[in-house]
């Protein structure tokens, strides 16, 4: 009948096995959505704080440089570009440095969980901790194919799956059963197995040593809750190499910012706007393509805005802009903040009178990068975001007043000089990163380890082709 | 030939001057009824040309107290969009129709749409809406709408939009804003029109 | 012909004069609009931060009194009530004093421009600058009609009308016409004739001395556009009595913030939310009962937002709560530096030493009165009012921090100490307020002098109507 017709037409009768990380695999069967996933690799869109070109952030803003003294942030920070790059990006970024061998490089394993459908695959294979162990290089050869098909869908029935333990493993940790959520929910849930802050524990009972992803939901996912969770555990990323304060690392709360903002309050998910869907020829399919919306407003806004396209961009622009401005103000007081407590120190500042200035460093820097980590957070909710940025300048300002009366106890009652950083060159010398050396490394590297670990995964794969032949003829 | 002179009337009968008669008072009443209803106004997309008869103030004004007023006029809902020569000959002919009905004073206290129009609307509805009510990924939203759009109209769920839940000629009191019939924009009184410029140049 | 039919149809053929300010008069002839109107009497609904009730701002949050001690606003600050009670309540707020004779108390006669139909009537009879002449006691019986139907409507046509000056003299400034509007935009510019903020220039030429009515918009209506004209003309309201820095009021800039606000961007005007069509029995009108429209969600709200009215409230009470918190920050920072500015002045610091710490109390405050007096803008704009706060606090930082190198200078280097300011009585005390005083003087003046102008009017306007009785009868 009719109903089974459908049924057909919607689910060929693909032969793609569980995990299956390629995706040109799984494009044999889905050539619409593969074409359009294809897509992603197109780095010709720029808009006003986003796009998918690469966009050097440490070179557009070097305040940046100095917030991440001491970190990998301030070697190297680009603006995320398309899923197809993800691996490419991964290998090519100087925080992962230039590993010699599989026990070498600044980086854990962990790193990779987010950048492909090898990683599913892996931890399948392997084992979700043993994943996570070792350094970064040391499943280099494992992990190839870019973020695709087999990351958000079940080979069989194509329904969108949750492939990622983190996310599962943090709805656990606040009461919640993720196999309860609608099929709209799930629409955003694919993203979130990544577009989340995350931190890396290594004292989790029964895994000590192991860089264990985990997303800091437990006391909720507002800024304040992730805030109380970290100083509960006494966590901190890095040590800041200026002020000294112990400092948190907000990368990408797109999800969390998101559920605070009016789309999410509507039921409007992720994939609404950034895989809206498109028609091509009189048939229709979710738009792989996944990107700043504002590159396809008529399909991604216009559904249910009908207003002019400019227009919708300009309010867009018009939010960005304005919260911008209160995020630069915070990234400049900041940049003072650790100058000036590095003076303290410079003095003879003791622990005790550093303290509690280093906290007020340590929250406000947090609520500066949790606004600004997220991309889309300004668009996606304006007015949390600009809440949150509040409350940092409020911190901010409390550690600088300290740090006033603390350089004049210690006899030095004036503004402190601030250094040349206009530039993310300047900067970068500021702090004494030697780039020269680092990008030296990293070209060693690429000539070296990284056509090795292509060539092993390159003969994998063609064993997996071979064996699904040899075992089509039995 | 003389079939033709047999079709018309003996020569002395009169009929020509009555013929003339007629055929003009027939034109005079047209150009009547279009000059008393504004007809050529009609065929443009302001709403208020609807509005030249006060028999539309009532649909006028909860048209301008609803959600579509900034993105659909009364032409986007109650003329077909489908192509340009439907269009412009369905607001001739639907003009002409209303201005008849007015000149007559035969219009009803409560206007009822005929069902010709409840096909232009329902259309119209879809038109705009279309990715809302038929695409697969807003079922979540409301999952009747793909089938509802065939079976029945859309007011039937939203009956507020765009007239709200009365209808009827009486129904809107005193329609004083937005009548184009009493055009004399006030906005700024004469007494204090007179002030400010005698303020103006008492400071200079 | 039927057209002329319709116009008398529609438009009953009043006979009411022109400025006629008695707004029973108007009644008899659109009864459902003058018993809407009278509905704003009703002083029952109470939301988070709104509603009709009478609200003391100052015992909610004492903070105010000291923001502005030395200047009226610290006396008496109430919550803005229904139209119906304009008139009553500047009658009764402390802040216009107790006179006993019309050249008596605190404030000018510019003092009445919002507060009533008889301004325009009186401004017709006696001329712009003769009214904003003198005592606010000189004027006391000619103006006693709250405000009503001839503040927005032409008595002849019921259209829409701007019967004060102000306005149009500020859209004269901008290089405007305010002839040349849409009907939608005349629906928002008739309550911008009072919901806008102002000040009282008495150095117009030609008019020297005469607290005259002006809205300063001339560079924009941003609060840095604003704030801008005010130091371009070096105006300051009063000086701080504490911090002594030349300080700027915001008075409820309701039509400046709703402008940037995406209601605005979208076409929705005041009246769509404050006056929204209702039916009683088979007649729709405008709804006069002007309130919160949290207390008429039906009609408000879901003409356009088929949500829940629980949830649309809750979208508001979110946006608002939101804002609060940064807006209370900067609150609590700005009586932080005033009463810091004090300590340094007691120390002895000398005025330039000051100048500076005071421009940025000055505009720190500015900014934190414009996004908090105009009591809707958190909801109408949120991401613009948030954008405001913020650019305080980095001003209020700003000055804390060189009050902190300069106390240590003067030879102070530790937290200045607080006073106790928790309620409003203890805010008074400690600015020296005598309460006592002012509450007996207002006493005074409502037994003596307020019973003789309501006498004066009762006369006049009998008049009046026996003028009109034997105008008719001739
Ligand atoms: C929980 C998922 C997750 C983990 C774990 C993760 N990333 Fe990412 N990564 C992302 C997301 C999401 C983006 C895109 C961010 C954006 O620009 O919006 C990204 C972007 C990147 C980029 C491209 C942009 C840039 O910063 O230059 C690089 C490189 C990168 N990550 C490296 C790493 C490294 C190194 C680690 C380990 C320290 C890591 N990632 C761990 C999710 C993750
Ligand atoms: C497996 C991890 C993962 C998942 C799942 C994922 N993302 Fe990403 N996303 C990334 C990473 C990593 C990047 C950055 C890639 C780079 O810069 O190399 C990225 C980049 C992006 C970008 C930037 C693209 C551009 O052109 O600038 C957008 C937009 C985006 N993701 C949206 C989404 C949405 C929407 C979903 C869910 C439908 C999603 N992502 C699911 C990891 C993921
Ligand atoms: C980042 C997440 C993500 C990735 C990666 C992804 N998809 Fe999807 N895919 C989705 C979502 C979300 C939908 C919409 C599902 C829904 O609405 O129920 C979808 C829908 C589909 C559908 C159903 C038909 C349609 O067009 O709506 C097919 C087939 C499909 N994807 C194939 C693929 C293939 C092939 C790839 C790899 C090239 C892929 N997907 C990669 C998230 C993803
Ligand atoms: C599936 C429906 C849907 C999609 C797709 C969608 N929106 Fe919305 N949008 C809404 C709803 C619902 C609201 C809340 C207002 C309301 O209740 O009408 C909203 C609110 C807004 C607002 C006002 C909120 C604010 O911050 O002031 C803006 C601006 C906006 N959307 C822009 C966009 C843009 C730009 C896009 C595309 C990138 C988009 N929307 C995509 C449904 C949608
Ligand atoms: C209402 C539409 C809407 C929804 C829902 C939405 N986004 Fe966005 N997103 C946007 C817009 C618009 C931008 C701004 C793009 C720009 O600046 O070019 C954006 C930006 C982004 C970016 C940065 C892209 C870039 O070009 O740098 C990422 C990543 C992203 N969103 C991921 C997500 C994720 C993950 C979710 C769900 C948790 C989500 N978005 C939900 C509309 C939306
Ligand atoms: C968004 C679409 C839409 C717009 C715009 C619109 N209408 Fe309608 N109109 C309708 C619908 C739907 C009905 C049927 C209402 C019902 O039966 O409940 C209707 C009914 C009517 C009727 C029949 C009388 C009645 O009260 O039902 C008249 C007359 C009418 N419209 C005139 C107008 C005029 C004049 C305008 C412009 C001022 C206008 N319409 C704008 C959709 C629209
Ligand atoms: C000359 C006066 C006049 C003007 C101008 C006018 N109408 Fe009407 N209209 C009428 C009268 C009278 C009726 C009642 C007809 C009946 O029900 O018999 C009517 C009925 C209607 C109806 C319901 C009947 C139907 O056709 O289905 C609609 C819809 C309508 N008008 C729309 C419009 C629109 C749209 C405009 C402007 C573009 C407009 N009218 C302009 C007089 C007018
Ligand atoms: C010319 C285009 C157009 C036509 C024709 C149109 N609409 Fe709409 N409609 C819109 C727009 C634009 C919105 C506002 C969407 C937004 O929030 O941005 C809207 C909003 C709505 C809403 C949500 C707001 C509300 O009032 O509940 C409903 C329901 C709706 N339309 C139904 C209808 C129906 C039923 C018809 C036919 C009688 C119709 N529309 C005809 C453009 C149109
Ligand atoms: C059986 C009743 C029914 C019919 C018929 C119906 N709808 Fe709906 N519609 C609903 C319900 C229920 C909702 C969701 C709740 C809401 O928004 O009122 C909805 C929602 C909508 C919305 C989104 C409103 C928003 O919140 O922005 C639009 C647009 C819409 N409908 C248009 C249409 C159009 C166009 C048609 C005709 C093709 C139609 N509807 C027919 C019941 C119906
Ligand atoms: C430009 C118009 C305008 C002028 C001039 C004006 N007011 Fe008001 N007044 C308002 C508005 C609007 C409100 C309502 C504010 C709100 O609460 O939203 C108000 C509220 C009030 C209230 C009731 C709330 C409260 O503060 O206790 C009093 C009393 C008052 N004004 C007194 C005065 C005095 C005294 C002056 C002269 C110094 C004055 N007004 C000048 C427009 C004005
Ligand atoms: C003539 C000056 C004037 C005009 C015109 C005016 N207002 Fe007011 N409004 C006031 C004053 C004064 C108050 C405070 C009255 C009091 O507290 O005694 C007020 C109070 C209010 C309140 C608070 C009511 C409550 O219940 O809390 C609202 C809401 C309001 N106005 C909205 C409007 C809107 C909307 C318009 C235009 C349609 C408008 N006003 C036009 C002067 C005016
Ligand atoms: C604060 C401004 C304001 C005041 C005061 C005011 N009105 Fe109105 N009035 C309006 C607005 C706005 C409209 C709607 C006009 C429109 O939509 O074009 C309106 C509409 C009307 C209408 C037209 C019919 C309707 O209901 O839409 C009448 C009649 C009317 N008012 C009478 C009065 C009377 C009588 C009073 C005094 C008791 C009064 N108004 C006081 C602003 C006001
Ligand atoms: C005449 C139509 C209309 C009325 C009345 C109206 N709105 Fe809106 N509202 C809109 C439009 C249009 C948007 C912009 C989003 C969009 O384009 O769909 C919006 C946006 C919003 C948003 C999202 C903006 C934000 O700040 O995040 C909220 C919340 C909202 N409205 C609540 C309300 C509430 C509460 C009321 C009643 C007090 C109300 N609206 C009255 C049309 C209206
Ligand atoms: C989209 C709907 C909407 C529009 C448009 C709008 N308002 Fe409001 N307004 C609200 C809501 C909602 C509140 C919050 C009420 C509350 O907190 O109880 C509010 C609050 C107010 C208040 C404070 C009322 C109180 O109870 O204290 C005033 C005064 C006000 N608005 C005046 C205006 C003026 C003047 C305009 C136009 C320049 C305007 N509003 C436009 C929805 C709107
Ligand atoms: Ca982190
Ligand atoms: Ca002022």
């Amino acid at each position: 009948n009719r109903k089974n017709e459908s049924k057909y037409k919607y689910v060929p009768q693909a032969d793609i096995s569980e995990n299956e990380p390629r995706n040109a695999v799984w494009g044999e069967y889905y050539p619409l959505e593969y074409q359009s996933y294809l897509q992603t690799s197109d780095t010709g869109f720029v808009s006003y704080q986003g796009g998918s070109a690469m966009r050097d952030m440490l070179e557009e803003d070097p305040n940046l440089v100095i917030l991440w003294a001491g970190y990998g942030f301030s070697k190297d920070y680009n603006q995320g570009r398309g899923h197809y790059y993800a691996v490419e990006d991964i290998h090519n970024t100087l925080r992962t440095g230039g590993p010699t061998g599989p026990n070498d490089g600044p980086m854990p394993a962990t790193c990779w969980t987010c950048k492909s459908p090898d990683v599913p695959r892996l931890m399948n294979e392997i084992g979700v901790a043993e994943f996570y162990s070792g350094k970064w290089a040391g499943k280099g050869d494992q992990i190839v194919n870019p973020i695709g098909c087999a990351d958000c869908h079940d080979a069989n029935s194509m329904k969108l799956k949750i492939s990622r333990p983190a996310l599962i493993e943090a709805f656990d940790a606040m009461g919640k059963d993720i196999t309860k959520v609608t099929h709209q929910e799930m629409r955003s849930l694919v993203c979130a197995q990544c577009h989340v802050e995350y931190y890396f524990n290594k004292n989790l009972p029964g895994k000590e040593g192991t860089p264990y992803l985990v997303f800091p939901w437990k006391e909720g996912m507002r800024a304040e809750d992730m805030e109380k969770y970290y100083d509960n555990i006494e966590f901190s990323d890095w040590t800041h190499q200026l002020s000294r304060a112990p400092m948190l690392k907000a990368q990408h709360p797109g999800y969390e910012t998101y559920l605070t903002g009016v789309h999410a309050d509507r039921g409007v998910s992720c994939v609404d706007c950034h895989m809206p869907y498109k028609s091509v020829g009189g048939t229709k399919f979710t738009d792989h393509h996944i990107q700043s919306p504002l590159n396809n407003i008529q399909n991604a806004c216009q559904v249910c805005h009908r207003e002019e396209a400019e227009k919708l961009k300009e309010n867009v622009y018009e939010r960005q802009r304005k919260v911008a401005e209160s995020r630069i103000d915070l990234e400049k007081m900041l940049v003072k903040a650790h100058i000036e407590a590095k003076k303290c120190w410079d003095l003879g500042a003791s622990e005790q009178q550093m303290d509690s200035i280093l906290m007020d460093i340590r929250h406000a820097q947090w609520r500066w990068d949790y606004a600004a980590a997220a991309h889309g957070a300004t668009f996606h909710s304006p007015v949390e975001i600009s809440r949150v940025l509040s409350s940092g300048l409020v911190r901010a300002q409390e550690a600088r007043v300290k740090i006033a009366r603390l350089l004049a106890e210690l006899g030095y009652n004036q503004p402190v000089e601030m250094p040349d950083i206009s530039t993310k060159e300047k900067a970068q010398e500021y702090i004494g990163l030697d780039m020269e050396k680092l990008r030296k490394e990293k070209e060693l590297f690429k000539e070296n380890l990284l056509p090795e670990w292509l060539e092993q995964a390159k003969q994998r794969q063609e064993k997996w082709d071979e064996e699904k032949v040899s075992a089509s003829a039995k | 030939m003389s079939l033709f002179k047999n079709f018309f009337p003996k020569k002395r009968t009169g009929w020509r001057t009555v013929a003339t008669v007629s055929i003009a008072s027939l034109l005079g009443l047209g150009a009547f009824i279009a000059y008393e209803a504004h007809v050529v106004s009609y065929l443009s997309d302001d709403p208020q040309a609807c509005v030249n008869c006060h028999v539309m103030t009532p649909v006028y004004n909860s048209w301008m107290h609803s959600s579509h007023r900034e993105w659909a006029s009364c032409n986007d809902c109650h003329v077909p969009h489908d192509n340009i020569f439907n269009q412009y000959y369905f607001k001739a002919k639907d003009g002409l129709y209303h201005a008849t009905i007015f000149t007559l004073r035969a219009e009803p206290e409560v206007i009822f749409m005929r069902e010709e129009s409840e096909e232009v609307v329902q259309n119209n509805c879809i038109r705009c809406h279309v990715q809302q009510v038929t695409q697969a990924n807003y079922t979540d939203w409301i999952e009747s709408h793909k089938s509802d759009r065939l079976d029945r109209t859309c007011w039937s769920c939203h009956r507020t939009v765009p007239h709200g839940k009365l209808h009827g000629l009486s129904t809107v009191k005193y329609n004083i804003a937005p009548l184009p019939t009493n055009q004399t924009q006030v906005v700024i009184p004469d007494w204090l029109k007179k002030e400010i410029n005698e303020s103006k140049s008492s400071s200079k």
